[in-house]
């Protein structure tokens, strides 16, 4: 009783320390990799012990612990019990998804199968739509609880954004569920173990390309980051919905949208580029398509899962790093209308694509 | 003995039609109507003859029940237990009806090519003749009396079309209007007589009726039994289809329609549906001998009031109108006394001589270019001797000469007064009198037409014979007037309807009946050729009774008195004070009672989406409630 | 769910239905209402229904209470100082309310209900999804009708001034 | 662990939850507040479908829920636009000011 309660605490712990891990070195990257692209040096100041180097430390450490400590700036006329809770729901609707992401295959300890997904849900998809949906509430309701137009404003367009970016990520993900036939994201992940004509890892994107790119489109402007951050267009809007957070609050807005660049980044790991499968990685050990085995101990398979997950969420978070200092902003309508007109409507035709291929082949992956 | 004769239905729908070809290509090309317009009827005629002939051959191969063609065509009204068919029957009584309406419909079809020839409605005249024709016809082969109805109005209808038939003229409207009216109220009666027979029987299928028609006679309804009041109601259509007392006022103004019409609806044959209806019901008059007491007497005091104002008329159709209203007394007289043969036999000589005399009159107003009057005639014998000719016939015919038509089927009646089932001498010694009236005022018009000192305007007025076309049917007509006695039409009414043959009249009588024919005439020839002044001085003698019988008894005034005064008065009324005040009154009270509910009730309509949910509450706690308590 | 856990989400949803009727701003009304159908997905979810627990979020909180608070800041509508229609109505209005629930409550009470065993998968996708591709197909595909019917209604009454 | 609640306290619930929606669609001015306890209403009775199937146990309750959120949701989007529109057109969103029935 009690060690299962530990191992779902465990499980729980280490998925949401996983991510805020990624948020913390994102944070770091996005410093370097900014600076790298603007020919600069960037993050070069904050030494320890003379060692310049370690403005990784810096950002893990240093940022938070400052960023905590500022002060709460209280701004008579807003309503505060919302203006309080506003970040919270944000940060909170980011984190839980996570529950449902498989982080590595099943580990096994003696006689016991520990599931490395927090939360083994039939329905999981629907769960993070979900999660993901209620969101946006943190921003509307940060924005109104404000009482400041440039806020209210830039909550009016982050819910139309979010409601809108929404609905073509969910046909995405229609597409993968129909190619996998299930909800749940640890079976879609299995499934993506096996071996196209002996040699071709099946992963999600051979079999869902044009679902791939509508969901990483549609994540990306979700967590309201350039090209899509039209709700805190500083230029426009000041900094949008909260203009008026400081300290602890501001932090967990900005770390919620961090989190949801990390969550993305999961999501389209797990669901079109393997989760914590390695190409030819058998529990058994590595099978090389010509043939031959070379074998590997099952836990290490499953920590090298691990590893790989951890890998390849590092990367799309990267890409998306990349993507935010190279692209212009968005206009309002140009987002709009990319969104109803673009995506949306390429995410219905790749659903009925989809389900006309699976009929006339018979079946799901 | 019935046999089925898919045939007859197009007995019927022949002349319609011709009807439909009239009133639509007919009014394009109207020469056509020249030759589909008779041809039709002939057609129709033809086929007559042919089922006619049918029937009395299956006469001879079954003894007992008399033979009878049936032609259901389809059911036409089902209401519960009762049913009415579109189904045409022919019998001894329809199969005579049927020659008679179409041989003689025919004869006057080919008369008014030539009359009507110059008429600019030419086409419409015919698709009015051939219409009545059809509806006369299914009058007359009706194996239901719903149907027969149907045929009763519709020549009803076209009576009123054609009386009014030259509408221009304000005088023919009003006529054709009078007609229509007049019929409306002995129409209003046979619907009454009709009602009480569904009421008490069930069925109007003649045959049907036949079976259970005793029944009508054990019940009592106030003084008098079921068939008899039954009897009386039919009767009061048949006065007015058939103009007799009170209702015969009509019939001398319908003279206002084109001749040719007069003869063929005012003399020869719509006039006798009552007649032809009493005969078909002869079973159920049988019954009431009450009412048949009723009949003999109007009969009878028709044919003598008509007979004395024909005298002293002017007008020569008017004459001849009298004449008709006089002559469909007897045959009433007939029906009433019993000697239904006999009255059915008078119907067949009568259209054979009046419809000779009405055409010959056609002729001879034609040859005088419109001129009616009889003072503005004579001595036309040298110009239209054709004419002169078969009107002589007639008049003979009319007049009751021995061994011409008239003379056996007017003795029959007469006789039967007096020795029929239902005797009534008196009226009988009436029937002599008319007989000699009759003879008197046929020899009075005869004579002042065709004899003595040419009174017309020879300036303007050059008397010519008639075409043809006309003079054609005239010969066919004098030729039947004169050998028409010879049918024994009575005898073959008698044996279908079961009546036991009547005897011989005494030769006695017979001699009578001849003699008092000619003293009319001789009468007549007195007055009017041997002593033109003679009518002067007697009408100036007896100057009260000549005007009373030239106003025709007044009857008009009379009615003009007691009816349509009062009507005026009474509609007047109704315009000026009812009307307004209480008809509209209610109905703007009713309004005004809306609008003021209304005016507090809105007050529950406020717009306001809330009131009308509280609305929507209450319904649910309501249903809800009585839900939970069940 | 345990009679104690249920009491307590039961407390928490009538308390955040009261604040959809009695709070003054809008927005509070919203969150209300928010709460309300978040914890009935809840229990949606201790009944079995899997699907329609995470459809209930994804549908009500996520999509059409977004849409009433982005109509509300839309037209920047604030805390009312006069939030109760008429007084009569409002006597009306909780004495009715009172009877129905206290009706409905009565008549339900008296039919005992039993929670029978399940079969495996109740309440998740694939029943469902049997059911409404096969006995419902007909209503179904009407439903998708009137949702095209009411996304063209909705842009053409929303898109621009009326006269 | 306790006992599992009883269904019928589901259906009680419901029941309040509904009476609830129903004093909101009656009492309250502001038409988005009524629109919202429609929904409150709509939701309750869900409650009740839901409820229902598992004690028959039949899943045809979870597909009439599965109707009524379509419908719940294109009502919203058509309802709402009406709002829209009658804000722009009268500047209130007050039910007892609206009462005429047209423009």
């Amino acid at each position: 009783m009690l060690a299962d309660f530990l191992i779902d605490v465990v499980r729980v712990v280490f998925i949401i320390l996983l991510a805020v891990q990624i948020v913390a070195f994102g944070g770091f990257f996005e410093r370097k990799i900014s600076a790298l692209i603007q020919d600069r040096i960037g993050a070069n100041r904050a030494s320890i012990f003379g060692f310049a180097g370690m403005g990784l430390v810096n950002t893990l450490v240093a940022d938070p612990i400052k960023w905590l400590l500022k002060e709460d700036v209280r701004i008579t006329g807003t309503d505060r019990l919302l203006h309080f809770w506003a970040p919270v729901v944000s940060l909170v609707m980011a984190l839980v998804p996570f529950a449902v992401v498989p982080f590595g295959n099943e580990l096994v300890i003696g006689d016991r199968h520990i599931n490395l997904q927090a939360a083994p849900l039939g329905v999981g998809v629907l769960y993070v739509l979900a999660m993901v949906s209620l969101g946006v509430y943190g921003i509307v309701l940060g924005g109104w609880a404000s009482n400041n137009r440039w806020a209210l404003l830039g909550s009016v367009r982050g819910s139309a954004q979010m409601i809108s970016y929404e609905i073509a990520m969910g046909l995405a993900l229609v597409g993968a569920v129909l190619v996998y036939g299930t909800l749940d994201l640890q079976e879609m992940v299995h499934a993506q173990g096996q071996l196209i004509g002996g040699w071709l890892p099946a992963w999600g994107i051979l079999y869902q390309p044009l679902g791939f790119i509508l969901f990483f489109v549609g994540g990306v402007a979700e967590s309201k980051r350039t090209p899509f951050d039209l709700p805190e267009s500083e230029s426009e809007l000041i900094a949008g919905y909260f203009t008026e957070y400081s300290g602890a609050k501001h932090f967990m807005f900005f770390m919620a949208d961090f989190v949801e660049v990390v969550l993305v980044s999961a999501l389209v790991t797990t669901l079109y580029f393997g989760g914590w499968q390695i190409p030819y990685l058998a529990p058994d050990g590595f099978h090389v398509p010509g043939g031959g085995v070379v074998a590997v101990a099952p836990l290490l398979v499953t920590i090298l899962g691990v590893v790989a997950f951890t890998l390849k969420m590092l990367f799309f978070t990267v890409l998306q790093i990349i993507l935010r200092w190279t692209l212009p902003r968005f206009r309002y309508d140009q987002l709009m209308r990319l969104g109803w007109q673009g995506l949306l409507p390429i995410a219905l035709a790749n659903v009925v694509v989809t389900a006309g291929l699976l009929l006339w082949l018979g079946g799901h992956a | 003995m019935v046999s089925a004769e898919p045939l007859l239905r197009w007995i019927v729908l022949l002349p319609a039609l011709g009807f439909l070809w009239n009133v639509t290509v007919g009014q394009r090309a109207p020469r056509t109507s020249a030759v589909v317009g008779p041809g039709a009827v002939g057609a129709a005629f033809a086929i007559a003859i042919v089922t006619v002939l049918r029937l009395y051959g299956l006469e001879g191969s079954h003894a007992g029940t008399p033979p009878m063609l049936h032609d259901f065509v389809y059911r036409w009204i089902e209401v519960g237990p009762f049913h009415a068919d579109a189904a045409f029957r022919l019998d001894a009584i329809s199969a005579i009806a049927v020659l008679v309406v179409t041989g003689i419909g025919f004869l006057i079809h080919v008369y008014s090519v030539g009359y009507m020839h110059d008429d600019p409605s030419f086409a419409r005249f015919f698709a009015y003749l051939n219409l009545f024709i059809a509806a006369m016809l299914v009058l007359v082969l009706a194996d239901n009396l719903l149907l027969l109805f149907v045929g009763w109005e519709g020549v009803g209808l076209c009576s009123y079309l054609l009386i009014g038939f030259w509408y221009e003229a304000e005088a023919n409207a009003i006529a054709g209007k009078k007609a229509f009216l007049v019929n409306r109220v002995g129409d209003a009666s046979f619907v009454l007589g009709l009602f009480l027979l569904v009421q008490y029987t069930g069925t109007l299928d003649v045959a049907e009726l036949q079976a259970k028609a005793g029944t009508l006679a054990g019940t009592m309804v106030g003084p008098m039994t079921l068939a008899t009041l039954i009897c009386l109601l039919l009767f009061g259509g048949a006065t007015g289809k058939s103009a007799q007392i009170p209702l015969f006022v009509w019939l001398p103004d319908a003279m206002a329609g084109p001749t040719p019409v007069s003869a063929l609806i005012h003399a020869a044959t719509m006039v006798t549906a009552g007649v032809y209806m009493m005969t078909r019901l002869h079973f159920l008059f049988d019954l009431a001998p009450a009412a048949l007491a009723v009949i003999a007497w109007i009969g009878a005091l028709t044919a003598l009031v008509a007979a004395t104002i024909a005298i002293a008329q002017s007008d020569i159709k008017k004459v001849l109108a009298y004449s008709t209203v006089s002559q469909l007394g007897y045959m009433f007289l007939g029906l009433g006394v019993g000697v239904t043969g006999a009255a059915l036999f008078h119907v067949v000589t009568h259209a054979f001589f009046k419809g000779l005399l009405f055409l010959g009159v056609g002729s001879v107003i034609h040859g005088m270019h419109g001129e009616q009057d009889l003072q503005k005639m004579g001595g036309l014998r040298r110009h239209m001797p054709g004419t002169y000719w078969t009107m002589l016939v007639g008049t003979l015919a009319i007049s009751g000469v021995p061994f011409l038509s008239g003379f056996y089927s007017k003795d029959e009646i007469i006789a039967g007064a007096f020795l029929g089932p239902h005797p009534q001498p008196l009226l009988g010694v009436i029937g002599y009198v008319v007989a000699v009236l009759t003879a008197f005022y046929m020899g009075r018009l005869f004579f002042l037409t065709f004899f003595g000192e040419e009174r017309f305007d020879h300036h303007h007025v050059h008397p010519h014979e008639s075409p043809w076309t006309m003079l054609g049917p005239l010969v066919v007509l004098a030729v039947l007037s004169a050998l028409g006695g010879a049918l024994d039409v009575a005898g073959r009414v008698n044996h279908f309807i079961g009546a036991h043959h009547e005897e011989a009249t005494p030769f006695g009588m017979l001699i009578l009946a001849g003699a008092l024919a000619f003293i009319g005439l001789g009468a007549a020839w007195y007055a009017y050729v041997r002593e033109p002044s003679l009518p002067e001085q007697v009408a100036t003698a007896a100057g009260g009774l000549y005007r009373f019988l030239r106003d025709k008894w007044r009857v008009d005034e009379l009615y003009d008195a007691i009816v349509v005064r009062p009507l005026f008065a009474l509609a007047e009324f109704l315009a000026r004070i009812v009307d307004p005040d209480f008809v509209d009154g209610a109905v703007n009270g009713v309004a005004e009672v809306v609008a003021w509910l209304s005016s507090r009730w809105r007050r529950l309509q406020t717009g306001n989406l809330q009131h009308a949910a509280l609305s929507f509450l209450v319904g649910a706690l309501a249903l809800l409630g009585y839900f939970v308590v069940h | 769910m345990s009679a104690v856990l249920f009491l307590v989400i039961a407390a928490l949803t009538v308390l955040g239905a009261f604040t959809v009727v009695v709070a003054r701003s809008p927005v509070y009304s919203a969150l209300g209402l928010v709460g309300t159908l978040f914890l009935i997905a809840v229990l949606f979810l201790s009944l079995d229904a899997q699907l329609l627990g995470f459809l209930q979020i994804i549908v009500y909180a996520g999509a059409i209470v977004v849409l009433f608070l982005f109509v509300i800041m839309l037209l920047n509508l604030q805390a009312e100082l006069e939030t109760l229609s008429a007084p009569g109505l409002v006597a009306a209005a909780a004495l009715g309310g009172l009877a129905l629930a206290g009706l409905v409550a009565f008549g339900v009470v008296r039919t005992p209900l039993g929670a029978p065993a399940l079969a495996d998968g109740f309440g998740n996708t694939v029943p469902v999804a049997e059911l409404l591709f096969t006995t419902y197909l007909l209503p179904f595909e009407l439903t998708s009708v009137l949702l095209l019917v009411a996304i063209i209604g909705a842009v053409v009454i929303g898109k621009k001034r009326l006269a | 662990m306790t006992a599992p609640a009883p269904l019928a306290w589901y259906l009680v619930l419901s029941a309040v939850l509904f009476g609830i929606g129903v004093v909101g669609v009656l009492a309250r001015r502001n038409l988005i507040v009524v629109f919202m306890a429609i929904e409150l209403m709509l939701n309750a009775v869900n409650l009740t479908f839901v409820t229902f199937a598992r004690a028959r146990p039949s899943m045809d309750g979870h597909v009439i829920v599965f109707f009524v959120m379509a419908v719940a949701a294109a009502e919203a989007a058509v309802g709402l636009a009406i709002i829209l529109q009658l804000f722009r057109a009268r500047e209130t969103v007050n039910a007892d000011e609206v009462t005429t029935l047209r423009w």
